[in-house]
């Protein structure tokens, strides 16, 4: 119930949060838009059969990100679920930019 | 003459979430039961901006900035 | 004893006096405006509800804020347990008191005129109702009734307006007060019943009334409200009560929001609210409570925190918290005896309590708990445990 | 600019808002609930509550614009303010745009929350419980690979996320000391006449 705590430390303890506040901010930031390259070239592996040459587009994000194993795990999977879809592929290009995954 | 403000607490809206304190512990304490202790008159100027966002963050909205009474003497 | 006084003419006890008679025994009612400000502010009437805010200066500024769309509440809530002269007038004086608020609705320019009456207050309701249905068609369509809830903050101004807006009797924030923004957000004037009588006769006669409205209660032998000129000794109003029922230990000035004072100190107190308020003290709702010595004050101080905590209309934490763990402090050392630490905390709740609430709920019972602390200072030091009183 | 590349950045802005919103309803939830710990006060909550939430109006804004802009499209403003305005599927598009109406409206009342009170923000606040489950609704069901393993998981992970600090919420019942006392007073002096 007694607050032990000095005005001094209270203003510290502040001053270290708003200090963290900030980092997490920043850190969400960067994180949202690595995250955006990240997802991005992620959706460009896992989207069969269009757009082959898109591939090399975003190739210099992808390849960074391509390293990581579920990647490569989801790719089979979605190519799998995605089989009857592609046909639509070529029509649906235009509509998946505005849609796409949001 | 630079425009003196104080902190005041509207008592019904305030339910004691805190953040006040956090935020201003030069101008805020809280009580035994977690309901702010404003200390009374305006608000100097290097503590402003720290004081405008005590007001903005307030969850419920029952801190406010306003003019400094113009009576000298303080009741409490 | 030159002026009228607010009971003079049949006896109280007989009922409501009836408009024909009230109009025989003090003529016609006045004319209000600027003349009864000023004359008002001149005899130093004071309200009667309590708080003794000067009634001169509220009518000033209720006129101030008016615009022509004022409201007028006539507090006859009368929630303080012991107090039994509002009742007393509005059973047996209504139209005085009506007198009283039709002057203020004249001279605040209001359009409505809200008599706020406890609604366990059953005979005081039948009374005035029946007094407003003798009244002019005008003044009928000015006047309406609203009951108020038996609890005490219901008697608070603002919870007052708040009821006859919104129908919950609950204190609101102030700033703004009632006086700038009340009723439909107009200027309003609560004022109490025994004020407004007053008002009635001091705008007959131009002088004030020199008298006030007491209500004796506890250990005396016939209990009940008694009309004592100003300055009169509060020895001399017990006596008129008949005299202390057994000897007395210490009275309790101005109901549960007063102060202690030993009754030997007490006696030659004058019964003057702006005197009183001089010496630190107040006539409150005019209750006076003599205390029994065979009663111990700290087992009768914690149950009136009790009922204080309770009271408290839990919209602020500091009132609601505070004063349940006053109450508790009061009632470990009523019934376990003195502990060191709880007076500690008495003291630090008590500064962390006061002045933190919407309305005056906190404040109220903190310097009642102060005041019985300064009284009662070696009962509470050296209090003993598991006392078991066979009264 | 590629059209591909724009494409990509639709949908990577689309899946980070996804999160981000998420992490936001869920940061809102937690600032009901008062947590707080040792080094982590209730303002650092809220604080972080209101940077995402402007954050993910931000990556919401790319989302909408690389879509709009993206030559392939013909699908014009129009799409993004009218809902199920769109000639192609009408009605996940249309659930994006509505989301982001309602986010929006959210984000812009808080802003000027001194000005219209306390009530009326909290009233359009709560609107959040719509907004968010028809953003989900609409990343799932739009996009081809609406339902390839990494998005599905990712959307999974948001849903978990929200529904339980939604059950906690539920379940914690009311923060406030006073609810109860309050209310049980004011039902004991509440005189307004029975409708």
């Amino acid at each position: 119930m007694e607050t032990k705590d000095t005005t001094q430390d209270r203003v510290r303890a502040r001053d270290a949060a708003m200090r963290l506040l900030n980092r997490l901010t920043t850190g969400a930031a960067l994180s949202a838009l690595i995250g955006v390259g990240l997802f991005g070239a992620v959706s460009a592996y896992t989207i069969p059969g269009t757009k082959t040459s898109s591939t090399a587009t975003a190739s210099t994000s992808a390849t960074s990100s391509s390293s990581t194993s579920s990647t490569s795990t989801s790719t089979d999977a979605s190519s799998g679920l995605q089989s009857s879809t592609t046909p639509v592929a070529s029509s649906s290009s235009s509509g998946v930019a505005v849609s796409g995954g949001s | 003459m630079t425009k003196q403000l104080e902190l005041v607490v509207d008592r019904i809206k305030c339910d004691g979430r805190g953040l006040c304190a956090e935020i201003l512990p030069e101008r805020i304490r809280l009580d035994s039961w977690g309901y702010p202790i404003i200390t009374p008159g305006p608000v100097p100027e290097h503590l402003m901006g720290l004081a405008q966002r005590a007001v903005d963050d307030c969850p419920v909205l029952a801190l406010a900035l306003r003019r400094a009474e113009v009576q000298r003497h303080k009741t409490r | 004893m030159s002026a009228p006084r607010l009971l003079a003419g049949p006896d109280p006890s007989v009922g409501h006096e009836r408009l024909a008679a009230h109009v025989s025994r003090l003529g016609p009612l006045p004319r209000g405006g600027p003349a009864l400000v000023d004359l008002l502010v001149r005899t130093e009437l004071t309200g009667r509800g309590g708080a003794g805010f000067p009634a001169g200066l509220k009518w000033r500024a209720v006129a101030a804020a008016s615009r022509g769309s004022a409201v007028v509440v006539v507090n006859g809530a009368e929630g303080e347990p012991h107090s039994k002269k509002d009742r007393l007038l509005m059973t047996s004086r209504p139209h005085l008191i009506l007198d009283g608020a039709l002057l203020a609705a004249a001279t605040v320019h209001a359009k409505q005129v809200v008599l706020y009456i406890g609604e366990q207050h059953h005979a005081a309701l039948r009374s005035m109702t029946e007094a407003v249905a003798e009244r002019t068609d005008h003044e009928r369509r000015l006047v309406r009734i609203a009951t108020a809830p038996a609890r005490y903050v219901a008697g608070d101004s603002s919870a007052s307006v708040h009821l006859v807006d919104a129908g919950i009797a609950t204190p609101t924030t102030t700033p703004p007060s009632t006086r700038e923004r009340g009723v439909g957000g107009a200027a309003t004037l609560v004022q109490n019943v025994e004020t407004l009588a007053h008002v009635a006769l001091i705008a007959r006669t131009g002088t004030a009334t020199g008298t006030v409205l007491i209500t004796v209660a506890g250990a005396v032998r016939s209990p009940g409200v008694l009309e004592v000129n100003v300055g009169t000794p509060l020895g001399e109003a017990v006596q008129l009560a008949g005299g202390p029922s057994e000897p007395p230990r210490a009275v309790l000035l101005g109901g549960y929001f007063g102060r202690w004072v030993e009754a030997t100190e007490a006696w030659p107190l004058p019964i003057d609210p702006i005197a009183l308020r001089a010496g630190g003290l107040s006539l409150g709702c005019g209750v006076i409570g003599v205390l029994p010595a065979r009663q111990c004050p700290v087992c009768e101080v914690a149950g009136i925190m009790r009922y204080l905590a309770s009271e408290s209309s839990a919209q602020c934490g500091p009132c609601f918290f505070g004063l349940r763990a006053l109450a508790d402090a009061c009632t470990r050392i009523a019934e376990g005896g003195t502990d060191p630490g709880d007076l500690q905390r008495l003291q630090r709740w008590s500064g962390e309590v006061q002045g933190r609430g919407a309305c005056k709920h906190p404040d109220g019972a903190v310097m009642f708990l102060q005041s019985a602390m300064k009284t009662f200072g070696d009962d509470f030091a050296h209090h003993p445990a598991h006392v078991r009183r066979s009264a | 600019m590629s059209n591909t590349l724009l494409w990509y950045t639709t949908r990577g802005a689309g899946a980070v808002s996804l999160v981000l919103l998420s992490a936001v309803v869920v940061l809102g939830i937690l600032s009901v609930l008062r947590v707080q710990s040792a080094g982590w006060p209730r303002f650092l909550t809220a604080g972080l509550h209101r940077n995402l939430a402007l954050m993910t109006l931000v990556f919401l804004a790319l989302h909408i614009v690389t879509a709009v802009v993206d030559p392939f499209t013909h699908l014009g403003w129009l799409t993004a303010v009218v809902p199920f305005s769109s000639y192609y599927r009408t009605l996940w598009l249309g659930l994006g745009t509505i989301a982001f109406e309602l986010l929006l409206a959210i984000v812009l009342t808080s802003l000027v929350r001194g000005f219209i009170g306390q009530l009326a923000w909290r009233v359009v606040h709560w609107l959040a419980y719509a907004s968010w489950p028809i953003a989900v609704v609409h990343g799932a069901g739009t996009g081809t690979d609406a339902w390839s393993a990494w998005l599905f998981t990712l959307q999974a992970i948001c849903v978990v996320a929200v529904l339980g600090a939604i059950v906690y919420r539920l379940m914690a019942g009311n923060r406030d000391p006073l609810a109860n006392a309050r209310s049980s007073f004011q039902a004991a002096v509440d005189r307004r006449e029975p409708k």
